[in-house]
């Protein structure tokens, strides 16, 4: 039998990962496998508890982004209590919700997913990180990345109480009204978030897209996958992240469903393998058919790339005109290049600030109207939101006390999972050749994965983050013959 | 106190420890314990030798804490602590262990398990005993006055006790007049003196005193504050007389149509409806009972308003209150008569002719509604065969299991009534026990019993009928000569068990003193302070403590005076050691103490812009309510700590290593 | 198990009231078992949760708190809050799986044969519970 | 160079928010960075596990670990990083009281798994898999998973802990305020809690002063079932606040946020059982004396005791988590 490679554990992104690939006797790749190795279990210790305590509770599912499930469970508690925010608090929740947005896909653009890009794949290991962006970009513009992030984190806690685990989520509203005073900060914040936007998007241009060798790369097959796509679009089927329709459009970009999420079971299925404690979503009406992509099978992709795949453009100008642009690059949509996942990035990051800046500007903002009262919870509670890394659902039943009786909570990364399982045995077979394992692979196999921003605490409430990777290379007996070291 | 150093005295109390468990054994396993110096044991710890030894180690070792185990702490923890103050050292360094109630006395049957149980006390004890400190109580000034709650022969002797020694008192009264159940009686046993001639001088006494205010027809309602420093609010019940203006001439009395049963004869007699309790009532001043008065009934009549010369009538009277503010309490509120018609077998209130002793006293006393004849309720005839029974409704698991101590020799003084009356009379007394326990009882008791046509048959009536002439009918099982006899009486006479008064459970509840099984008032000791209560400040007097005759009630009441005499001549009283004391530095100010204090005795300070509770120690009784709601263990309580408290209870849950 | 477990018991016992019924029943020679061992305080309100844990922590199978009847308080309303904590307890430690462990029983100055009653009673069902060993669960693997 | 203070810094259990909270401290970062010389941490430098076996013992002048411990392998790697550390320091909730995720000691492990992988409405799994410690997959290849702890720790149930860095997540002020402290050499008794307040949140809560005398409760108000007067306090007003038993220094965010404290901070040293201690003080001021209406007031009000009293601590406290008894057999 063959040889085992293991790359433990995957690093810059909030999740721990484990792949473990698997070779036979002529050394060429049989099969790869993306291990999540824990499981924390707040579907279950959720029960028990009142329903008003899930925006907090759950949050602590993740650090990194635990405004998306704050908000999708508040979300999912306007459900249960069937009351609507009054339109002040609606917007408040959706600025805050694109501020977070915003300093998410900053995060991962410049810190984890970026540096392949901006400091490019080929450069020394050493230097594909944070501090590697820093030289390339001058740490002028590192300050700049920092202290833009810290403003819109500030402007989050300002209004949602904390940053790391808000409180300000109410069934029917928020916590506490904006005053004109931190509006006006706001406003300040809102314009250098579009600035700094827009500053992202030509770094992108100048250092990846105008290298033909890079687009090349987004663009090789190695890289691209045929599946389903889902994302929540608003009333004209532009990207929203807060709310809307869940569409899921074919891999040959033809509308393949649109639903409300209180009918994501009719849609949305699980797979469970034992080797890993994520579960994988599969669409439930084309049904799983293993780790293959193709219109037969039901795996799906959600988070940037998804959306701007079922979204017919952007909600606001300048995303729009990056939007347009990408897609004429390229020259088609779906776009099933997985790295093009960092473009996409880009562009939600632009709307998201516009968006920020468009509610910061809006005279409701400070309106005290801001909580219609809940009264008798109806028993179910579904919410749903786009967290930056993808569809993101909440689904609660409680008793006639709202106590909460059971839970399921789907996450980004659940959808991604059999996508990325793809991408990374696509790529370890594309470089793993008789035998012959490249250097590179090492990275192209992260690259492949990284670029999906897969968050593990997400997909199962689990510890992100791990070690360098190590591929470890085993004889037929198992013995470890070879040690790739980054 | 840098090092600890323990000392453990194990007492063999005699037998009564010693005769289960080998202390000498405890006292060696103590001896191995972390922070004991010296542990010995000793066959009465309490003696004064067991004293000195312990002062003399405390020198000799210099031991900074000390630990006995002995009997209850509720027994000699004051004994002990006074070893420590001789010997220099803070009373609150003590320790006591209770093996003997907790241990020995309890677990005689598995006395090696009770040697293992001791172990473990005295090791929770020394555990506990590492966190001990020291504790200074504060003085406070009492106020040398008292309340005395009730009229009767203990409240009046307390009450001139108190007023001799110069002491303000204030007599609570709730009915017209004081004098209570000894001014319904006709003799007193044994001497057969005339019950008011030796009542009636001391209220006189008590009425002209300088010293005593009397407050008549009032109740206490409410009691606050504490030893040295009580708040007491007496309601003074409507009389419609303004007392200020009446000079007791009786006019009205003489003159008011209106008719009631008079309560003074057990129901056998009437009154008017404005009345005086008894002719020799004091205070001398009548009170009018709406429920009769034509006026309140009827809206007619107000003869006494027109015939009161000085205008003192008043209709429109309404209850009125009054704070009383006394160092001292004494309760004197007596006893009451059990409820006689719940021994269903007798007829008692069915059957006119079966009557309790007190309407026996009021038929033959010379004020009563007979003016002193003995005769049947039902027609009024003499009774030729008179029945008295004994212990009814006392000694009875289905009344009261206690006995009414007086009720044999009132039964005696009865056969004198009687025989003395109607010479020719039977009486028939049946007993289950004749208990002539006082001075000269015994005496008096010979004397009737062999009086003739006066018969002493052991057993209880079977189940009473009423002929149609109204005499009683009933069989008697005789288990001294074990004969059935069938008895024909005119009347029968039941010496009733006693209960405390209705009104008790209410009033001991606003002077927080506990009761025993049959109800009554419970003492700090049965023995050594029967007067006393648990709650410092309240003493007792009479039969409110249990059920006595005179003399010892008496005899009880001028204790209890003595006992207030002393605490008040005492001048100061001292904050509890238990008191809530605040760790400034961890308090937050978040309040939550002052809500749930009893005594409002916490309070919120701002100090250098902070928020600090304060403890007021006056106030402060020591309940520890405070730190058990502490969220931050900033508020702890004297004596008890967590910390003291945990070590205690991480060594007994652990048992002894 | 071999010979019958003797169960560890705690007993917080105010000092007017039930403190003092367990001397009654010392006084009056009433048997009850051995396994109770009593911890003073002036007034059941002082006794904390806190403590009540920490003795099933430490080893105790069961604790039983004691103080005077609703009404007697000699401090007022010490007893009400005992009560009080006490529920709240109950429904804490329903959820954790230990409510069978905690009594709490009202024994007055003059109850020493109810508190004997309690005390077997107490014994009794603590022994058919079994031994706790919550340190050795809850830290062994 | 080497004059610098050498730190490690590691996470368990953790969301990755105490990750954030240090990225959080922004400027300050790079202000540190000066001083402090990094030698460990996974989530953004290279250095791995071996390094870290290969130190000397004692090497690492402060390591600074977040997360319950959940897994054998948090197990082994704070052991190693105590062995190699001066300082070992709890930050965050989750080390420093088993954090949120501790609710999992409300259930057994088979019961999370069942629900996860068999009950949950969208799955389906007619075979019944389940993930497994071992599986063999392909032609006889093995690949494992690492082994669930029966019940999530906090640090110092693990490992010997010096300090404390509490929160969830620590704000950056606390984590400044304690490595200000970490690094001038004058360290405090062991076992203290760094950069916050020795007193509870009311010390430094606003609406402290607006608190009526007394503070009597007839009745609970969940959140969501009142409009709350930001201008007084929560408490107050009927709502479960646990500014009184929680350590301050957070700066009252979530009181600023229109919303009752739940605790993250833990409990002030004199306190042996967060929990309990907050279950008392709320028993303390309900306002019925009557046992049925107290009763009621439990069954209708007290929704969720451990939830709210042990959001943040159920690890830590002294019962730790849902007894099942000895050989499984639960009370209760």
């Amino acid at each position: 039998m063959g040889r085992t490679v293991i790359i433990d554990p995957i690093t810059r992104l909030e999740g721990h990962g484990k792949i473990a690939i698997f070779l036979d006797d002529e050394g060429n790749v049989v099969n790869a496998y993306l291990q999540v190795p824990e499981l924390r279990g707040f579907e279950k210790f959720l029960v028990g508890r009142p329903a008003e305590d899930a925006p907090q509770i759950t949050s602590r599912i993740c650090g990194v982004c635990p405004t998306a499930h704050h908000m999708a469970a508040t979300k999912a508690l306007d459900d249960l209590y069937a009351v609507e925010p009054p339109s002040p608090a609606r917007k408040v929740r959706e600025l805050v919700y694109n501020l977070f947005m915003f300093e998410d896909h900053a995060l991962h653009f410049y810190v984890l997913g970026g540096p392949d890009f901006i400091v490019g794949p080929k450069a020394p290991k050493a230097e594909r990180n944070v501090f590697g962006v820093l030289k390339k970009v001058g740490s002028e513009v590192g300050l700049k990345v920092i202290k833009t992030r810290k403003a819109a984190r500030d402007m989050i806690t300002a209004i949602a109480g904390k940053v790391i685990h808000p409180v300000f989520g109410l069934p029917g509203g928020i916590a506490k009204p904006v005053d004109e005073s931190l509006r006006s900060k706001l406003l300040e914040v809102a314009n250098s978030l579009v600035d700094f936007a827009l500053f992202t998007r030509k770094i992108f241009k100048d250092l990846v897209l105008s290298n033909r060798e890079y687009l090349d790369l987004i663009l090789s097959d190695a890289y691209t996958h045929r599946t389903y796509y889902m994302g929540l679009v608003d009333s004209a089927n532009r990207v929203n992240f807060y709310d809307g329709m869940l569409r899921v459009v074919d891999p040959n970009g033809r509308e393949f469903a649109k639903f409300d999420v209180h009918d994501y079971l009719d849609h949305i299925a699980e797979h469970v393998e034992p080797w890993t404690y994520v579960r994988f979503s599969y669409l439930r009406k084309v049904g799983w058919k293993g780790f293959e992509d193709g219109v037969n099978s039901g795996i799906f992709s959600v988070a940037p790339l998804a959306r701007l795949n079922v979204a017919d453009g952007m909600a606001t100008p300048y995303a729009q005109e990056a939007y347009e642009e990408m897609v004429t690059m390229v020259g088609s949509k779906p776009i099933h290049h997985t790295l093009a996942m960092h473009w996409a990035r880009v562009i939600e990051m632009i709307q998201a600030a516009e968006k920020v800046k468009e509610l910061a500007e809006d005279p409701e903002i400070t309106d005290t109207n801001i909580r219609n009262m809940p009264e008798k919870p109806r028993g179910v509670g579904i919410g749903v939101v786009e967290a930056p890394r993808g569809v993101l659902i909440h689904h609660y039943e409680t008793d006639e006390k709202g106590i909460i009786k059971k839970a399921n909570l789907l996450v980004a990364t659940q959808h991604n999972s059999a996508r990325i399982s793809l991408s990374v045995s696509k790529a370890a077979k594309s470089l793993i050749k008789n035998g012959n394992i490249d250097e590179g692979l090492l990275n192209m196999v992260e690259m492949a994965y990284r670029a999906y921003d897969p968050c593990h605490a997400c997909a199962t409430h689990n510890l992100p983050g791990g070690f360098k990777p190590i591929i470890h290379i085993y004889d037929i007996r198992g013995n470890l013959i070879k040690v790739i070291k980054p | 106190m840098s090092e600890v150093r323990i000392g453990v005295y194990v007492c063999h109390c005699g037998k009564n420890i010693g005769g289960v468990i080998n202390p000498a054994k405890v006292a060696e396993y103590a001896s191995t314990l972390p922070n004991v110096v010296v542990a010995r044991d000793y066959v009465y710890m309490c003696s004064s030798p067991g004293q000195s030894l312990i002062e003399e180690d405390i020198r000799k070792y210099n031991l900074n804490r000390v630990i006995v185990a002995a009997c209850s702490p509720r027994m000699h923890e004051p004994t002990f602590q006074g070893v420590l103050k001789r010997a220099g050292l803070n009373p609150w360094l003590l320790q006591m262990v209770n093996i003997r109630e907790h241990d020995t006395w309890v677990h005689e049957d598995t006395p090696d398990k009770a040697e293992e149980k001791a172990k473990e006390l005295v090791a929770a004890a020394v555990a506990r005993a590492a966190h001990l400190y020291e504790i200074t109580t504060e003085k406070f000034p009492v106020i040398k006055s008292a309340v005395v709650i009730g009229g009767g022969i203990a409240g009046i002797r307390a009450s001139l006790d108190l007023a001799n020694a110069g002491i303000k008192v204030y007599l609570i009264e709730k009915k017209q007049s004081i004098g209570g159940k000894m001014a319904q009686l006709d003799k007193t046993f044994p001497t057969l003196d005339c019950s008011q001639c030796i009542l009636t001088p001391l209220m006189v006494d008590v009425s002209r005193h300088p010293n005593i205010d009397i407050y008549a027809y009032s109740e206490v309602v409410d009691v606050s504050g504490s030893a040295g420093n009580f708040k007491v609010k007496v309601k003074l019940k409507p009389t419609y007389v303004d007392w200020s203006k009446c000079t007791g001439c009786g006019t009205c009395v003489e003159k008011c149509p209106g008719r009631a049963p008079r309560e003074f004869d057990e129901g056998l007699g009437v009154r008017k409806a404005i009345y005086f309790e008894f002719a020799q009532a004091v205070p001398r001043r009548p009170v009018i009972d709406p429920k009769h008065c034509l006026w309140f009934t009827k809206g007619i009549c107000r003869v006494c308003e027109k015939v009161c010369p000085v205008k003192a009538i008043d209709y429109g009277q309404e209850e009125r209150y009054v704070e009383l503010n006394v160092g001292a309490i004494i309760v004197a509120i007596g006893y009451e008569l059990y409820d006689l018609s719940r021994l269903k077998e007798y007829g008692y209130g069915r059957f006119k002719n079966v009557i309790s002793g007190l309407q026996l006293e009021r038929l033959s006393s010379a004020d009563g509604p007979t003016r002193g004849k003995i005769v049947r309720p039902s027609d009024g005839r003499e009774p030729k065969t008179v029945g008295i029974v004994l212990c009814a409704g006392s000694r009875d698991e289905k009344h009261v299991r206690y006995c009414c101590r007086f009720g044999c020799a009132a039964a005696i003084k009865h056969i004198y009534y009687i025989k003395h009356a109607i010479p020719d009379a039977k009486v028939l007394v049946f007993y289950t026990d004749v208990r002539a326990f006082g001075k000269g009882y015994e005496e008096f008791y010979q004397k009737y019993r062999s009086e003739d046509n006066v018969f002493f048959i052991r057993g209880r009536p079977a189940e009473i009928f009423e002929d149609k002439d109204g005499s009683l009918i009933f069989d008697v099982y005789d288990s001294n000569t074990g004969q059935l006899i069938n008895v024909k009486a005119d009347l029968v006479v039941l010496e009733g068990a006693v209960v405390p008064p209705k009104d008790w459970e209410a009033l001991r509840r606003v002077l927080k003193v506990s009761c025993d099984p049959g109800g009554f008032a419970l003492e700090l000791h049965p023995k050594l302070r029967p007067f006393e209560t648990t709650s410092d400040g309240v003493f007792l007097a009479g039969a409110i403590q249990g059920p006595k005759d005179i003399p010892d009630t008496v005899a009880h009441a001028a204790a209890a005076a003595a006992a207030a005499i002393g605490f008040l001549a005492k001048g100061y009283v001292e904050s509890v050691p238990y008191l809530a004391v605040v760790n400034d530095e961890v308090c937050s100010g978040c309040g939550l103490c002052v809500s749930v204090c009893p005594y409002d005795a916490i309070t919120i300070e701002e100090r250098e812009g902070r928020r600090v509770a304060k403890v007021n120690s006056i106030r402060c009784k020591g309940c520890g309510a405070c730190a058990a709601t502490c969220p931050s263990g900033a508020m702890q309580q004297n004596y008890f700590t967590d910390t003291q408290i945990i070590s205690e209870v991480v060594s007994l849950a652990g048992g002894a290593k | 198990m071999g010979d019958q477990f003797e169960p560890r018991i705690v007993v917080f016992a105010c000092n007017w009231c039930s403190y003092a019924g367990i001397d009654l029943a010392g006084t009056s020679r009433i048997r009850y078992p051995h396994n109770v061992r009593i911890v003073k305080v002036m007034c059941s309100g002082r006794v904390h949760p806190e403590m009540v844990l920490k003795a099933l922590r430490e080893g105790a199978d069961g604790v039983l708190i004691t103080g005077c009847h609703p009404g007697d308080c000699h401090y007022i309303s010490g007893n009400y809050k005992t009560m009080r904590r006490y529920l709240l307890l109950k429904k804490l430690l329903k959820e954790l799986g230990l409510s069978d462990r905690v009594w709490l029983e009202w024994v007055s100055a003059s109850e020493g044969d109810r508190w004997a009653k309690i005390a077997s009673a107490f014994v009794e069902h603590i022994r058919k519970l079994g031994p706790l060993r919550l340190k050795e669960v809850m830290e062994g693997e | 160079m080497s004059k610098k203070v050498k730190v490690a810094l590691y996470w368990c259990a953790s969301c990755g928010g105490c990750e954030e909270a240090i990225v959080d401290l922004a400027e300050e970062l790079l202000r540190l960075s000066e001083v402090i010389d990094i030698v460990f941490w996974p989530v953004a430098t290279d250095f791995k596990k071996s390094d870290v076996e290969a130190m000397p013992d004692g090497s690492i002048d402060i390591s600074i670990i977040n997360g319950g411990i959940r897994l054998t392998e948090h197990e082994e790697m704070v052991k190693l990083l105590r062995r190699k550390s001066k300082l070992v320091v709890a930050f965050g909730s989750c080390s420093h009281l088993g954090g949120v995720p501790g609710l999992a000691n409300l259930f057994s492990t088979d019961e999370v798994l069942k629900y996860v992988y068999f009950e949950s409405p969208t799955v389906v799994n007619s075979e019944g898999v389940i993930p497994r410690e071992e599986v063999v997959v392909d032609d006889g290849r093995k690949l494992e998973l690492p082994k669930l702890l029966r019940y999530v720790r906090s640090l110092d149930q693990v490992v010997d802990v010096d300090y404390y860095i509490p929160g969830c997540a620590p704000t950056p002020d606390v984590i400044k305020k304690s490595l200000e402290t970490l690094l001038s050499g004058v360290l405090p008794p062991k076992g203290s809690v760094l950069g916050a307040s020795s007193r509870s949140l009311c010390d430094e809560c606003e609406l402290n002063k607006t608190k009526p005398e007394k503070i009597l409760l007839k009745d609970i108000k969940r959140v969501h079932q009142v409009r709350l007067d930001l201008s007084k306090c929560y408490l107050s007003q009927g709502v479960i606040c646990l500014g009184p038993v929680t350590r301050g220094g957070c700066g009252t965010l979530c009181i600023k946020g229109g919303m009752p404290c739940t605790g993250c901070f833990g409990p002030l040293d004199k306190v042996v059982d967060y929990g309990a201690r907050a279950l008392s003080y709320i028993a303390s001021i309900v306002d019925y004396d009557d046992e049925a209406q107290a009763e009621k007031f439990v069954e209708e009000y007290i929704v969720d005791p451990v939830g709210w009293f042990y959001r943040y601590s159920l690890p830590r406290s002294l019962v730790r988590g849902r007894y099942e008894g000895l050989r499984g057999g639960a009370h209760g």
